[in-house]
């Protein structure tokens, strides 16, 4: 009982809005100093792959945006998880607000996956598992979004989206694996904690980048997760207090 | 006369804006059925290159199909249509009005949507160049010829399937002169024939169309 | 330390310079496009829902005064 | 003004009313009474022209009713409220008198929706209104109307108490006005002014 | 248990059977749609061969989820949906016979006309029998996720449109491995490994979506 | 028997109310009153289990509502009729009964549809039934109702005076046997046996 409570009070709006106003400043930092420092790894000391020649470095965007598509895929499913379960206002908001950056991050793996592909394939898109199933995931965040869109009633569009975000996570695995389980063109992992097959720098300069790209997610989806809870609940007092005093700043 | 057509027009785009979910679900259903074919089909790029005309423009029937059942049943469900037919103004002019309205959401998306799907099965310029047009002097037909359908089958529960029915076989002509202004361009022969046909069966069929559909909506109203 | 020679072979990427920079520069666009669309869009909501709270309260300041 | 001859309606095998004859004057209420299943809706699209009656003939000012001059007198309000879920009572009143060629202005408009109760919730979307809201947005309508037929199938139903006394305000001066109407309901419902004529179907 | 799916069955198919078009109008879709493609896309034998799998599978798609509206708008619309759901036993019970249903009105009939189409396209009858097999075995895969997305758009105006969003996107694996199969037999490599998976997946969704559109459906009725 | 435990109802952002509370116990009516858009569908909602109350609770028999136990004592009549407009008044009403997991022999529908005056349309598909005889199919499924709760919206739309009598009758013979009904009309109607409750709501 005691952890439902503070469960919720963790879900609540009132304490969530000031402590992600308080954080978005430290991500943005964060993410700038991680990308640079990633950027000037990957693109200024790493040296050539002996195989693909310059045109490897596209990895430094490409991994880190595809991580995302499918990590944030994953977060907005466990929030939906949560609201289904406890039914808490914030689990519907988060979802919300991480949905676009999610689109744009699959958007952002598929588009410089084409553009690795038409050197190292010779094509732009070929069908195979690993490419379809991040395209299917590129449609399942813009379902996701036209899904909510449609339903203007907020509780029912944040029930009925947090549902079509489970059943779609089986696309997840199935994404992350599809290279193991079918044999695609598309190169396997090779990342892997224990061993890894890459050069330091250029596994440095992948892992800084895609810490860049964390942040600056989170960074995102927080502001307009700010948004989203002043518009919902507009009629409290919590947010006309925040309103009155957002006037005062703008006043002095 | 021409202040009821833009009034429906108005109104019609209105509720499209309104849904937003319309516009943006017809263009992305196109997008997915032409992407279905090469799962389906598998990736070689010479046999996807042939493919393209005929996979992209059944697309385009289907997508503006689908989409038919709803042009007048919202309004048939809720009693507008009712209003419209007492209006003191002839239905059929409500009608060109909704076949405009009908093409701006589902048609005109298409055609701007159309030369990026064809890059995924590799066309060349030229041959985006046709499609597009091909699309845009295409659509407005389907618009027509589909809005006589969904009058018929206004109000009978079966109704989407057995308006795919009536309709589809009707829009073959377009299908095939579409496509093949397409295939004519990608084999050096020129579209230029097949366009022309085209633009008469659209225009012939604005014409004719919604006055066939007013005849059914009265027909659907007793 | 730096691997690059000179600045255009570093813009060249060894002839891969059109497919590296075209994904970077997209997704540079995209990560400055984003933010500026979130912001714009939280001033105009804060300035919608000030409109209202105003209007509300005159509404009410009204009622108080019938 | 508005005239019946010999109507005959048949519905699927049944017929429903034969020989039925009237005829109202400016200023005339026509109350159709009947059990449900009588005609009394049958009737109704008949006289707006909707359903062409198995034998006989309705006649506006003395021409069959097949003619655009008679639907720029007729008002109808039936079963169904005709308007969009979508739009918000005010969009959904400008939009009805436009597509009736009428004249509105959105004072007006803001007006009408005031008088049936709904201030307040001019902005809000239809599908959030309650059965008897709709119903409200409907027969704002009738506010400004002008014109002098009116023909309304069961008006009050869904509508409370309040409503209910309004409403029969509204039609008693367009009564007063010279205007014509025709109307179904199994409420008792007292319009105070004109000349109320009753039928009994069936 | 069995009781409850049983009558649901058994009412959907008298009402299915009372419309007639239903059914037909699916397996005319299925057919028009197979037909069109010869038209855009010339008769060339071999090429129309190397077609036939995916476009028979993607009509079979299309053909599935242009029914899938109608899943439970029409229980929806007529009150008949809020009855279900206060009856005394799981909703989920009551859908895994809508769905039964569902797939005996549009899944079969493809199945059993599915072979006649593929005559039309050459192909051999090897791949007719697996073609056949795999059509019976994906296409209850295809009510059941179907389902799913019929809820979740259920009463949504833009409803049709939205639900092929939705729902196309999780066809595709059935769609690959289905039309894979009877590559696999036509290209000598035998289809059993697509089928079993085909199997696995039918049995995981029939398990798994009636719950989920249960869910998904009482949100619907909030 | 059915209690209602300090209720709130928001719809949109609307508060509809709070803090409604009522005990209802075996024979007796409540009748929910209130203008339109009071809440008075919303509360029902509340009640069948089908809308979550936004605070509050409600108790049947000491438990709460989620269960199969209370589904299987409640008997719910919306707004809408729930009959399917392609099948026969007699089909409707063996179907309704059998996914209810109720028994209803074919000789008991055919005298409900009797006693509700649909004689002789038995065999007709309801799309063919007026308005009213579309209602009194699904009140037929009253007839030979034996739950003990019934839960009834607008129960008296569309009919006429005989069905109204009528259906009047049923609920106090329901109440009688020691049944419990909630109901809302804007009608004035007489229920002639059972302890009425009145609720007003906004
Ligand atoms: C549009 C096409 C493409 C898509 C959708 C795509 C998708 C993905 C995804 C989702 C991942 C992350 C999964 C994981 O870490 O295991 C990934 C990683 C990767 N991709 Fe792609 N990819 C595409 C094209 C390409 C191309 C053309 C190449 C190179 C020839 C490529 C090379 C890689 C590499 C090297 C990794 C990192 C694997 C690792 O080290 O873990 N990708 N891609
Ligand atoms: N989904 C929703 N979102 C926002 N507001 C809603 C929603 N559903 C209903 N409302 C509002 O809730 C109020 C109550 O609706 P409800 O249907 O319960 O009224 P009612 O008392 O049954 O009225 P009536 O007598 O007209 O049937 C209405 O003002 C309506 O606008
Ligand atoms: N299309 C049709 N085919 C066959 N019969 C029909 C059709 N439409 C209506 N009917 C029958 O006609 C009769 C009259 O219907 P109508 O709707 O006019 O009745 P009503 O007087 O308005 O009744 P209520 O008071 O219930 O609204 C009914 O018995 C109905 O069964
Ligand atoms: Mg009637
Ligand atoms: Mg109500």
């Amino acid at each position: 009982m005691k952890d439902r409570f503070n469960l919720y009070r963790f879900a609540s709006p009132v304490t969530f809005y000031p402590l992600a106003g308080a954080l978005i400043p430290w991500f943005v930092a964060l993410s700038v100093v991680f990308g640079l420092a990633g950027l000037y790894l990957g693109m200024l000391v790493a040296p050539t792959d002996f195989q693909q020649g310059e045109g490897y470095r596209i990895i430094f965007i490409h991994v880190p945006a595809s991580w995302m598509s499918m990590f944030i895929y994953l977060v907005m499913a466990g929030w939906a998880a949560i609201g289904l379960a406890f039914n808490t206002r914030l689990s519907g908001m988060m979802a919300h607000a991480l949905a676009p950056t999610g689109a744009l991050m699959a958007f952002l793996s598929l588009w410089t996956g084409a553009l690795w592909g038409k050197p190292m394939w010779g094509a732009w898109w070929v069908w195979d598992a690993r490419l379809t199933s991040e395209l299917i995931l590129l449609f399942l965040y813009i379902g996701y979004m036209a899904l909510t869109a449609a339903i203007d009633d907020t509780k029912r569009a944040d029930k009925a989206g947090g549902l079509l975000l489970l059943v779609g996570v089986v696309n997840v695995p199935i994404i992350y694996f599809s290279v193991k389980w079918w044999n695609t063109l598309h190169q396997g992992s090779s990342v892997n904690l224990t061993k890894s097959s890459m050069a330091q720098t250029m596994l440095w300069g992948m892992l800084l980048m895609a810490m860049c790209f964390w942040m600056y997610s989170i960074a995102v989806a927080l502001m307009r997760a700010r948004t989203i809870m002043l518009e919902r609940e507009r009629n409290t007092d919590w947010v006309k207090a925040v309103l009155a005093e957002n006037s005062e700043g703008a006043a002095k | 006369m021409l202040k009821i057509i833009t009034s429906v027009i108005g109104r019609d785009l209105k509720l499209a804006m309104r849904r937003q979910a319309d516009i943006v679900s017809a263009v992305f259903f196109f997008v997915i059925v032409v992407s279905l074919f090469p799962l389906g089909i598998g990736p070689e790029p010479d046999l996807l290159r042939k493919l393209a005309p005929g996979v992209l423009w059944v697309a385009a029937l289907l997508a503006t199909m689908l989409s038919l059942p709803r042009l007048f049943a919202d309004d048939h469900r809720d009693g507008t249509l009712e209003q419209l037919a007492l209006a003191p103004h002839p239905l059929g002019l409500v009608v060109t009005g909704k076949v405009i309205a009908h093409w701006l959401v589902s048609g005109l998306p298409l055609a701007l949507i159309a030369p990026v799907l064809g890059i995924q099965f590799d066309l060349s310029t030229d041959a985006l160049i046709v499609l597009t047009g091909a699309i845009l002097l295409g659509t407005p037909a389907l618009s027509g010829i589909g809005a006589i359908g969904a009058a018929l089958t206004l109000g009978l529960r079966g109704g989407g399937v057995l308006l795919s029915l009536l309709v589809l076989p009707l829009y073959i002509p377009v299908l095939i002169f579409g496509a093949g202004a397409v295939d004519a361009t990608v084999s050096g022969l020129g579209g230029e024939g097949h366009l022309s046909l085209l633009a008469a069966i659209t225009f012939a069929s604005l014409g004719f169309a919604p006055w066939a559909s007013a005849a059914a909506l009265k027909i659907a109203l007793e | 330390m730096i691997y690059w020679n000179s600045f255009s072979d570093f813009l060249a990427m060894g002839g891969y310079g059109f497919y590296v920079w075209g994904s970077f520069g997209v997704t540079a666009l995209i990560m400055a496009i984003e933010p500026i669309v979130v912001i714009r869009n939280r001033k105009s909501t804060i300035a919608l829902l000030k409109r209202q709270l105003r209007a509300d309260g005159r509404a009410e300041n009204r009622n108080a005064a019938e | 003004m508005l005239e019946a001859d010999n109507l005959e309606c048949v519905r699927g095998e049944r017929r429903l009313f034969a020989g039925l004859n009237f005829k109202l004057e400016a200023g005339e209420l026509l109350y159709l009474q009947g059990r449900n299943g009588a005609g009394k809706t049958s009737l109704l699209r008949m006289l707006i022209g909707l359903l062409p009656p198995e034998a006989g003939e309705i006649r506006w000012k003395g021409q069959p009713i097949k003619s655009d001059d008679f639907r720029a007198d007729l008002c109808y309000l039936g079963h169904l409220n005709a308007i969009k879920e979508e739009l918000t009572p005010l969009e959904n009143l400008l939009a009805s008198a436009c597509l009736a060629d009428e004249e509105l202005s959105e004072d007006d408009a803001l007006d009408a929706l005031e008088q049936v109760g709904l201030a307040g919730r001019e902005d809000l979307a239809c599908k959030y209104l309650s059965q008897g809201q709709k119903r409200r947005v409907a027969l704002a309508r009738l506010v400004k109307e002008k014109r002098p037929l009116w023909i309304l199938d069961e008006p009050f139903v869904a509508l409370d108490v309040a409503a209910v006394d309004w409403l029969a305000g509204i039609i008693s001066g367009h009564l007063q006005r010279g205007g014509l109407a025709v109307m179904t309901t199994h409420q008792l419902v007292n319009i105070p002014a004109g000349t109320v004529r009753e039928l009994r179907l069936g």
